[in-house]
């Protein structure tokens, strides 16, 4: 594949991040993710990964440095623009972010009730989806009435049942057992074959060790390069960006 | 403007049990001052019509000579011309002996020296209400014609009590005014709860691609309806009210509140203000909404 | 009963800044409907002590004979000592014929035939207000002394009046207790809300081991506290439109509205019903977070 | 170590639960723990962990079955000797459930202040404790400020703050790391050897393997055997209960 760098679906540059007047918790954050690659993020705890992940979804502005997704640069993006974008991508939360006083087919059918779905195509999309990730028992069920586990695979169900561009999961697997967990990574793989750009946060290190995809490492809001990866699967689709504190994702 | 789509669980939430209540209370009270204000409104109107344009004009008895039969009377003959030919009374009229006797009563005793005393002519005018009329100059015009004579327009009482009703009507449109606004401030602060409440599942949504707009339809349809629920309440509690109320002053002194029941388009006017509360309603949960998420990435 | 502990977010949340402004609202018009009762109480008041105690005794003049001073008039001096002898009736005087005259000058004419018109004789009698006084047998008393004698007690438009204002009072006492019905609704409410939405908090309270009464405590501090905030505010904002009201209403007529300022006493009673509103508020926040923590096991 | 039934911990006897009308989602659950017992509780997503939680924590009544706890039949324990009984329970939510608007500090001193703990003892042990758990620079960062790993240790610090009798933990680890997952787990050995019983509900099958402890497994609502268990550490004060269904817990 070739492309410049317009093409691709997420680039930081320099970006930095505090809350409020709090210390930096993401420094000179940079890095570029190609189209229909698949990331995996770490670092301990506290490290940013949510940070980071939240940039990317755009629920925070960067306080420096530039971020450009899907080729467009969301400094000069306009506010009626961002839901249009925010489309695209979908998002496993680490908190689930689930809405209590839905059922859970209710759950996964918001995200294409908002884009304006149709009501018989959301019905057959969603009865499936919900199914294959085990739900099929439980799809009017009301959220509270869900196990831990169960509501993790309902958010996991609505971040990707608009067959996102780019999907991005926070500790996606914290509450499932390995064996769901490996058919969750394996809905992603499917959904990263179709051509959707994937940055799972996780410290789940027997999974990233058995998937072996390329790696983000951050540690203390610096993007630490992942010696590991370098081996990997090299040339998915990466490139190394120039400047010295840029480093090659992948 | 509004939708009924329900992905933020409002009517769940215990704002809907509260709201409709504050303003079905907002609405009783905005009811009973608004219809207080028309029956007192329309009592001093009356009043002004069936008082202040009546003048008595009274002519003292001629001093010393047996009194004339009234119609033959010079002095009274030269009131009555004079009234005729001033502009804006459209009417003059000599009130019989036998009247001014009765209203004496209470002072000369029931038999009253009938043909014996000497007692002062009474005319009873009118004043064409909508022509402008200056008591001054009939003042002056009668006096010229004789001395004696004197002119009442009821005005001194009538002008003391409508400037007392004046007060109260005033004080009925600041305590509209006040429950306006107190109806506007609970429709924001509620609909800022309710924000804060939904505030996870507004951000939910925000992040999920919606609209501002697809949000704050919601909030205002939930407004428009608790706002309705709310306002018929208080209609309904109104209603007896108002009429009760009516019903009291009826029984007092017809003198006093001469119609203390509504007309039909005062009680259509009654029925605009549950609308207009759930329109301010409606339309305070809108704004307050977007400006919120305006606020949002 | 109450206790000062923050472990729950009372006092950030959106209903910490809505509950006093209500309440302000409600203390706001009790306090003006309580002061507009205690106005229109003291009035009727005067009105019962100077007038409902005054009797008007009217004796006919003599007929056909000249008149004699008032003072040596038989039938006068029959009516004056039927009303000393009369129990209750602490005082009785004639009425000097030149008041009499001015009495009757807006039908006599200010020149009105001075001595030459037989006049009646009137006698101004006061009641003890105290004493239980029956008209109808001081009026037998009279006639049989003289049939022409009338009396009049000023009761027939007073009564009308205090009829009217005692209208007026039971729709303020109505209004009042409408207020502290709706005052207490709210806080009920407003309580119910708070539970809601901190009800996760209160429930991992309780699972830490927490009693009720130390979650009822909190609630009810916050209640206390938001409870007198607003009423300060709307008393803040009564005492002006009470000053105000008082001003209007003693531009008008004194004879109308005697006092339509309010006593020390009174403004003290005013005083309270911030505090009483704080208290409703306490308690109704106390009994309703007990009740919905007793249906927690 | 001999003591009889009502020296216990914990016991449940034929323990049904159902949901409103729904199906029972315990059944027949019959099982005891010993004083100073440290216990995994397994089983998949679903299968009923948090719900066996929430009755030994007494967020909830059994609907049917016998439940005592520190030698006392909670059927007939009044209502105003519950807060007493819940101050020895240490408990770990999945979901955390902390107070947002109170700084982890303050969080983790809660249920001393609840006790009515001496203000001066609370701040060295609540100081000492987030220290231990790697938050000694976020004592009095607010909640919402927090990562999620670093709330999951607020959560599993405020849960042994007082040295329970009792600790139970829903999937305490599924936020954070290997490297501090094992440290919060030597926090609970080191209590486990002060004498407090265990129990940890957990999908993460490393740490299970790894520590070796016994299991309860649930499946489907029903409390199954499990043999791996009866090979490990048996006789650590665990009995059988008579009866076909009831069965050695450890
Ligand atoms: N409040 C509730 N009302 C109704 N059903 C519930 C409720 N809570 C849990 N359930 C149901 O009970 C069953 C067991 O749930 P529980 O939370 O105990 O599972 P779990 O073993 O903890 O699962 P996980 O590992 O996913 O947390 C599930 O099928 C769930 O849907
Ligand atoms: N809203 C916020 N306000 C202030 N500080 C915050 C906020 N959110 C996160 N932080 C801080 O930023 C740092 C990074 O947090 P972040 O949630 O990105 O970590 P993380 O890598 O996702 O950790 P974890 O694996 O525990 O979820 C932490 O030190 C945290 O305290
Ligand atoms: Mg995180
Ligand atoms: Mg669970």
């Amino acid at each position: 594949m070739n492309f410049d760098g317009s093409d691709y679906v997420v680039r930081f540059e320099n970006v930095g991040l505090r809350y409020g007047l709090g210390p930096e918790v993401l420094q000179d954050v940079s890095f570029a993710l190609a189209p229909a690659s698949y990331h995996f993020l770490i670092g301990p705890s506290g490290a940013g990964k949510s940070s980071l992940l939240r940039l990317m979804y755009l629920a925070m502005k960067p306080s420096r440095g530039l971020i450009s997704l899907f080729g467009r640069d969301m400094a000069r993006t306009a506010r009626e623009d961002l839901p249009g974008l925010r489309r695209r991508i979908g998002v496993v939360f680490q908190d689930y972010r689930l809405l209590n006083h839905l059922s859970a087919f209710d759950n996964v059918a918001l995200p294409l009730r908002v884009a304006g779905g149709r009501e018989r195509d959301i019905q057959k999309h969603v009865e499936e989806l919900l199914s294959w990730v085990g739900l099929g028992d439980h799809m009017n069920a009301s959220l509270p009435t869900l196990s831990g586990g169960q509501q993790q695979r309902v958010s996991i169900a609505r971040a990707v049942i608009t067959k996102p561009q780019l999907l991005l999961a926070d500790e996606p697997t914290g509450n499932v057992d390995d064996r769901i967990a490996l058919r969750l990574m394996h809905l992603f793989e499917e959904l990263n074959k179709l051509g959707t750009t994937i940055v799972i946060a996780t410290h789940n290190e027997s999974l990233v060790k058995r998937l072996g995809h390329p790696r983000l490492r951050l540690d203390g809001g610096l993007l630490l390069g992942d010696p590991q990866s370098r081996r990997g699967r090299k040339g998915k689709g990466d490139e190394m960006l120039d400047g010295s504190r840029h480093m090659e994702a992948g | 403007m509004i939708s009924r789509r329900t992905d933020l669980p409002l009517d769940g939430d215990v704002l809907a049990g509260f709201l409709p209540w504050l303003i079905a209370f907002m609405v009783f009270l905005a009811v009973v001052a608004a219809a207080g204000m028309f029956i007192l409104h329309d009592a001093t109107a009356n009043w002004s019509a069936g008082l202040t344009h009546t003048l008595t004009v009274q002519v003292p008895p001629t001093k010393g000579e047996k009194a004339l039969p009234a119609a033959e009377d010079p002095h009274v003959l030269d009131a009555l011309k004079v009234l005729r030919t001033t502009g804006g009374i459209i009417r003059a009229d000599l009130v019989p002996q036998t009247e001014v006797l009765e209203l004496l009563e209470p002072w000369l005793g029931r038999d009253g020296a009938a043909g014996d005393l000497p007692l002062p002519y009474l005319i009873d005018a009118e004043a064409d209400p909508d022509a402008k009329f200056d008591i001054a100059t009939l003042r002056s015009r009668l006096t010229k014609a004789h001395p004696g004579i004197s002119v009442d327009n009821h005005r001194d009482w009538l002008d003391r009590l409508v400037g007392l009703i004046d007060a109260v009507e005033w004080i009925a449109r600041g305590v509209l005014l006040l429950i306006g606004l107190a109806t506007v401030g609970t429709v924001i602060f509620t609909t800022r709860t309710g924000l804060s409440v939904h505030r996870d599942t507004i951000e939910v949504l925000h992040l999920i691609g919606a609209q501002d707009d697809y949000v704050a339809k919601q909030f205002a349809w939930r407004a428009l309806t608790l706002g309705l629920r709310g306002g018929t309440i208080g209609l309904a509690l109104a209603a007896p009210t108002v009429l009760g109320i009516g019903y009291l002053a009826s029984g007092i002194e017809t003198g006093l509140l001469p119609d203390a029941s509504l007309g039909v388009a005062q009680w259509i006017a009654l029925a605009f203000i549950p609308i207009l509360a759930a329109a301010i309603a409606t339309l305070t949960a809108r704004i307050t909404v977007t400006k919120t998420l305006a606020g949002m990435l």
